[in-house]
C-alpha cells in the first residue's frame, strides 16, 4: 500500500482504503469543558501512527470516540463503514480499544474468560470463540497464561494481555491508550517488540518520546482538542519550536 | 504490595481437585447441614465425620493435617456459646464465685458447650478444604449451576477480581498515613481520636471515588468489546460419571454418620 | 496485614439448623426483591458499578484507626453501601460481601449465611438508606448527623438480631448475650458512624454529584423511611428493654408462641418445624430441613428466572 | 560539605554527618522471598543520590524500611540516631516518604488538610502547623492551592502537593519512589527543576534514565537485594555491560 505522508502540519496521508477517516470530530463533556474541537485524520492499511500531545490535549477523548463509547459532532468512519447506532456492535468488533490501565481491561478473574469476553459478546460458536482465544494469546506470546488468575499477573504480562483481549475480536484498527505508563526498560522492550511485529493497523498515544521514535513511522500531534501537526516522525521531532509549543520533547 | 495471601487454592494434583466444583459445593453444604442436625454429644458420629475430613485431606495432597492447622479461625466467636456452660439445668461438675455470681458448671451444660464447639470446628474445616481445592472462579461457576441468580455471581466475580486491586490501594494508604505518623521532640503526638477517625474516614472517601471512577472504565472497557447490558459466558465444567460416583458415595458416609449419630 | 474476622459473623454450628433455615428465606426473599428492582433500574452501567463498589466496601472494612491501647475501629458498610448506592443495590452488594467472606475466608458460616446477611447486609441497607433518606433535602450537617446515628443504629440493629438468633439456637443465654453484644457493639458503632460520617462529608465535598437524589420514585423513597424508621425505632425500644429485662424478653416470647420448651429444644422453636406425619423423629428433622431448603432453592430458581425473563 | 564519590562498585563516600546510614541490612517478606540480601549504603549532608534496578530489586522494600514501616535485620541511622521501635515516631519526622502513586499520598479532601496532616499528627501548635504548611506549599510553588480539592488536580499537580505533604514536617532526608512515572513531558520538566531547587538530601528511585543523568551526581544500582553499584552517575552509565547485566538501558 502506497502511504504518502507529508510533513505539511494538517497534511494527512492519501491512499485508497482507508481504515480510519475522522471528520470535524467536535465533543464537549456534560460539564460544558470541550474536549475535541473539529479533529480529522485519516489511517491506512497498515499504518501505525503515534498521537501525542501534553495531559489533557483530548487523545483519550478521541479514542473513545473511534468505537461509540462517546458520541460528538462530526463523521467517523471505520473501514468506509460509518459509525452509527446502528452499527456499533460491527464497529467494536473492528476498533480494539487497548486502555491505559490494565486492572481496568482485565475484569474477570480468569485470562481466558477475558480473552473470550469480546467474542462471545459478538456472538460466535463455543468453537470459535475457543480458537480465537488461542489464537490470540499465541500472538502475544501467552499461550501459557490461558488458566492464570489475572491479580497474578505482573503488569507486563497484564499489558499483553490486555492486548490479546482485543485480538481476539480480530479488529481491523488497534486503539493502544499509553501501553508503555509503568513498565520497566526489559518490559517496555518486550512490548515494543510485540507491536513493531503485529501486522494490524495501529493508533498508539504516548507521552514516551523514545517509543514513538523506534516504533512508529508516522506522528500525530494533537493540543487543546485539535490536531496541530500530522507528519513523518523523523520531522516532527526535529521541529524544536512545535514540541515546545506543546509540551513535547525530545527523546 | 501483593495481597495474593488472600488466595486459598493449593495447586496440587489429585482427583479432588479435578472434581467438577458444584459437586465439592453441594458435599460441603450437606456435610455442613449434618453437623448441624447432629444430637450433642454424638461423639461416635462427629468422630466420622472428622474421618471423612481426614480422608479428604489425604486424598487432596493437603496432607492430613491442613484444614486442622486453619481451622481456629471460629474459635473467639466460642466465648458467645460459653453461657450455655453454666445455664442448661444438669448436675455440678464444678462451681466457682466470680466477682458477685456463684457459678455452676453442669454436665449438660458441658456436654452442650463442647458438641457446639466441634460441630462449628467441623464446619469450619469443611468450608476451608473446599476453597483450597477449588479456585475460586470454578467456586463462582458452581454457583452459576446451582442457579444462584446472575446478578450476586457477576457482582461476586467483580468483587473477587477487584478485591486485590482494591486492598493493594488500602494497603497503600494506610502506609501513606503511617509513614506520615511522626513525632517531634516533647510535643505529645497522634491527635485526637475524633480527628483520627476522620482520617480514616477520609481514605474510605477517597477510596470511594477512585472505585467509582475505576467502575466506569471498566464499563468502558466492557462497552468496547462488545457488552451491551447482557454478559454471556462460556460453561467450562461438565459432570462425569466420576462426579456422580463420588456424590453418591459422600452422601451415603453422611447419611451414615446420622444414623450412628442418633443411634 | 492481615485479613481480621469480623465480630458480627457467626460461623457454622452456632445456630440451629431451623433458624438458620428461617433467616435463608427470609433473606432470599428480601434479595429476590431487590434482584427485581435492581433489574428494573438497572443501567448497563450498574454491574461493573456494583462490582467494584463490592469490592470497595470489602476493601473499606481494612480501613481502620488507632482507638487505645491496640484496638482500633473500623467499618462494616453497609448503612454507607445503601446511602451512596441506594437501599436494593446496597444490598446486593452487602451480600455479595458477606458470600465472599464466607466462602474465600470460611469467615462466617455457609448454612447460617442467610442470618449473616440479613444482620449485617439487610438490615444495615435498610435503616441507613431509610434514616438518611427522610433528611436527604435537608442541610449536609443534618444530613451527615442523621447518617452517623442510621451508621450507629445500624451495628446495633445487626448486634441486636444476632443475639436473638444465638438465643433462639439455644447457643446462648438472652440474660448474657443481649448486655454483652450491645455493650461492645455499642462502641463498636461510634467507629461506624464516625468513619460513615467522613467518608460521606468526603463524597459530599468532592464529588457531590454521586450523591444526588437517586432515582428512586417519591413514593418509593418514602416507603423507604418508612421502612427505616421502624427498624430502627424497634432497635431502640427493644435494646434497653432486653438488656434491662432480658427475662421479661423471654416470657413474652414464650408467650407468643416462639418458645414452648425452653432452650433445651432448640430444634422445635417453630411450632410446626417437625412434621406431623413423621413423628418427632430425626428423620422428620432432616426432612424439615430438606424441604425448607427445596423452598429456599425453588425461590431463588424462580427469582433466577424472572430476572432473565425480564432482562 | 565535601563529598567525595568513588567510583569503586562498592565504595561509598566519606564524609563528617552521615544523614542516612544503612549497615548489612537484610529482610525477607512474610512469603519467605528474601528481598533485601545486605544493603549497605550511606548519604551525606546534600547529596542527591539515584536508585537504580529492575523490576523486584528492592528498591521500594528499602525505601519502606529507612521509616521504620518495614523491620529488617540490620543496622539504619538517621543524622545519627538508631531507628528503633522506641523512636519510630521521631525517626518519621526526620524521612520524608513519598510514594509512587500521588492519589495514595493524599487522603483528606482538600490541599490544606493534607499537607497538615504530618505536622498535626506530630502535635505541633496551630500556628506552627499554618506556618508550616505555608511553606511547603511555597517550596513547591502550590501556594495557591492550599483551599483547592486534591481530587480535581492533574498528576503533575498532585505529585507536588505529595511532596509538600511530608516537606511540611522538616524532613532531613526526602525519599521519593518513582517520581517521575505518569507525567508528560512538561510536569516532567517542572517536577526535575522543583527537585533540583530543593535544598534537601534525597534518594530517588526511578526507571527514567534521563532523570537520573539529568539530575543526580551519584547513583546507586540495586539487583536481587544486593546494592551491586554505587558511584557517579557519569561512570555507571557509561559502563554498558553493567547496565546490560541488570535489566537497565542508557538514556
Ligand atoms: N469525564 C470528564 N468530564 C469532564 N471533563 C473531562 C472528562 N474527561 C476528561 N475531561 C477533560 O477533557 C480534556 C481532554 O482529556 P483527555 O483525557 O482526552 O486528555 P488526554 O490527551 O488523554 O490527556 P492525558 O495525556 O493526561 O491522558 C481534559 O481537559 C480533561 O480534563
Ligand atoms: N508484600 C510482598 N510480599 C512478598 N513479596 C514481595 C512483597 N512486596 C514485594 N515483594 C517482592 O520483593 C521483591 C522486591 O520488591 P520491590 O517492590 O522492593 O522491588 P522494586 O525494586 O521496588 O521494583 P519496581 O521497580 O517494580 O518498583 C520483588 O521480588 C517482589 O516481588
Ligand atoms: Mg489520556
Ligand atoms: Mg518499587
Amino acid at each position: 500500500m502506497p502511504v504518502t505522508h507529508i510533513t505539511n502540519q494538517f497534511a494527512t496521508p492519501e491512499c485508497d482504503d482507508n481504515v480510519l477517516m475522522v471528520n470535524e470530530l467536535r465533543f464537549s463533556y456534560p460539564d460544558g469543558h470541550a474536549a475535541l474541537n473539529g479533529v480529522s485524520l485519516k489511517l491506512c492499511v497498515g499504518d501505525k501512527v503515534a498521537l501525542v500531545g501534553p495531559n489533557g490535549a483530548g487523545k483519550s477523548t478521541l479514542m473513545l470516540h473511534l468505537n461509540g463509547i462517546l458520541h460528538g459532532q462530526g463523521d467517523i468512519q471505520i473501514a468506509g463503514k460509518r459509525l452509527t447506532r446502528d452499527n456499533l456492535p460491527l464497529i467494536r468488533s473492528m476498533v480494539g480499544l487497548v486502555f491505559q490501565n490494565p486492572d481496568d481491561q482485565l475484569f474477570s478473574p480468569t485470562v481466558f474468560e477475558d480473552v473470550a469476553f469480546g467474542p462471545l459478546h459478538m456472538g460466535l460458536p463455543e468453537a470459535d470463540v475457543r480458537a480465537r482465544v488461542d489464537a490470540a494469546l499465541e500472538a502475544v506470546r501467552m499461550s501459557g497464561y490461558r488458566d492464570r488468575l489475572s491479580h497474578h499477573l505482573s503488569v507486563g504480562e497484564k499489558k499483553r494481555i490486555a492486548i490479546a483481549t482485543v485480538l481476539s475480536m480480530n479488529p481491523s484498527l488497534l486503539v493502544l491508550d499509553e501501553p508503555s505508563a509503568g513498565l520497566d526498560p526489559r518490559a517496555r522492550r518486550t512490548l515494543i517488540n510485540l507491536l513493531r511485529e503485529l501486522p494490524i493497523t495501529m493508533l498508539v498515544s504516548t507521552h514516551d518520546m523514545t517509543l514513538v521514535k523506534e516504533l512508529f513511522p508516522r506522528t500525530i500531534v494533537m493540543d487543546e482538542g485539535l490536531v496541530v501537526a500530522d507528519g513523518l516522525t523523523g520531522d516532527i521531532l526535529e521541529d524544536e519550536a512545535l514540541l515546545t509549543a506543546h509540551g513535547l520533547e525530545k527523546p | 504490595m501483593h495481597f495474593d495471601a488472600f488466595d486459598r487454592y493449593h495447586e496440587k494434583e489429585s482427583f479432588i481437585h479435578h472434581l467438577d466444583p458444584r459437586v465439592k459445593v453441594v458435599i460441603t453444604v450437606i456435610f455442613i447441614i449434618s453437623n448441624v442436625l447432629l444430637p450433642d454429644g454424638a461423639w461416635l458420629a462427629f468422630g466420622m465425620a472428622w474421618l471423612l475430613l481426614l480422608a479428604a485431606n489425604g486424598y487432596s495432597r493437603l496432607g492430613l493435617g491442613y484444614t486442622l492447622k486453619r481451622s481456629l479461625i471460629a474459635l473467639p466467636f466460642a466465648l458467645i456459646a460459653i453461657t450455655v456452660l453454666f445455664s442448661i439445668p444438669g448436675k455440678s461438675l464444678y462451681e466457682f464465685q466470680l466477682l458477685m455470681w456463684k457459678l455452676t458448671i453442669t454436665d449438660a451444660g458441658l456436654l452442650r458447650f463442647e458438641s457446639i464447639l466441634i460441630r462449628s470446628w467441623l464446619s469450619v474445616q469443611m468450608a476451608i478444604l473446599l476453597v483450597a481445592v477449588t479456585r475460586f472462579p470454578d467456586l463462582i461457576h458452581a454457583l452459576e449451576h446451582l442457579k444462584v441468580p446472575a446478578i450476586l455471581t457477576t457482582i461476586i466475580s467483580f468483587l473477587y477480581r477487584y478485591l486485590f486491586v482494591l486492598t493493594d490501594e488500602v494497603f497503600r494508604l494506610i502506609r501513606a498515613r503511617e509513614s506520615r505518623s511522626a513525632a517531634a521532640t516533647g510535643a505529645r503526638s497522634g491527635g485526637g481520636v475524633l480527628w483520627r477517625a476522620r482520617v480514616a474516614g477520609n481514605m474510605a472517601g477517597q477510596l470511594f471515588l477512585r472505585s467509582y471512577e475505576r467502575s466506569d472504565r471498566i464499563y468502558n472497557a466492557m462497552t468496547a468489546r462488545g457488552y451491551s447490558g447482557h454478559l454471556y459466558t462460556l460453561n467450562p465444567h461438565e459432570m462425569k460419571s466420576n462426579d456422580y460416583f463420588t456424590t453418591a458415595l459422600a452422601i451415603a458416609f453422611i447419611f451414615m454418620t446420622q444414623i450412628l449419630g442418633r443411634l | 496485614m492481615h485479613y481480621s474476622p469480623e465480630p458480627l459473623h457467626i460461623p457454622d454450628g452456632f445456630l440451629s439448623l431451623a433458624v438458620s433455615i428461617v433467616c435463608w428465606v427470609i433473606s432470599a426473599i428480601v434479595i429476590g426483591m431487590a434482584i427485581s428492582r435492581t433489574n428494573k433500574s438497572l443501567g448497563e452501567k450498574q454491574i461493573p458499578l456494583m462490582g467494584v463498589m463490592a469490592a470497595f466496601i470489602f476493601a473499606a472494612q481494612m480501613i481502620n484507626f488507632p482507638v487505645l491501647g491496640g484496638t482500633s475501629g473500623h467499618m462494616l458498610g453497609g448503612a454507607l453501601a445503601s446511602i451512596v448506592l441506594g437501599p436494593w443495590a446496597g444490598m446486593l452488594v452487602m451480600t455479595a460481601v458477606i458470600a465472599v467472606q464466607a466462602l474465600l475466608f470460611q469467615d462466617g458460616g455457609l448454612l447460617v449465611m442467610g442470618a449473616n446477611i440479613m444482620n449485617m447486609g439487610l438490615v444495615t441497607a435498610a435503616i441507613g438508606y431509610g434514616l438518611y433518606r427522610s433528611v436527604s433535602s435537608q442541610s449536609r450537617g443534618v444530613k451527615l448527623a442523621v447518617a452517623g446515628v442510621a451508621a450507629w443504629l445500624s451495628v446495633m440493629a445487626g448486634a441486636l438480631l444476632t443475639s436473638l438468633q444465638l438465643w433462639l439456637s439455644g447457643t446462648s443465654e438472652l440474660t448474657v448475650v443481649i448486655p454483652a453484644m450491645l455493650g461492645v457493639h455499642a462502641l463498636i458503632g461510634l467507629g461506624e458512624a464516625l468513619i460513615t460520617v467522613s467518608a460521606l462529608g468526603f463524597i459530599l465535598q468532592t464529588r457531590p454529584d454521586l450523591l444526588g437524589d437517586g432515582s428512586d420514585s417519591a413514593k418509593a423513597s418514602r416507603n423507604w423511611v418508612y421502612v427505616g424508621w421502624a427498624v430502627a425505632l424497634v432497635v431502640v425500644l427493644l435494646s434497653p428493654l432486653a438488656s434491662a429485662d432480658p427475662d421479661g424478653l423471654e416470657r413474652v416470647a414464650i408467650d407468643m408462641g416462639f418458645i414452648d420448651t425452653g432452650l433445651s429444644a432448640p430444634y422445635e422453636i417453630i411450632p410446626d418445624y417437625t412434621l406431623p406425619f413423621l413423628g418427632e423423629t430425626p428423620i422428620s428433622t432432616i426432612a424439615a430441613g430438606v424441604i425448607g431448603a427445596v423452598v429456599v432453592g425453588a425461590i431463588l430458581v424462580l427469582l433466577g428466572r424472572g430476572m432473565k425473563a425480564k432482562s
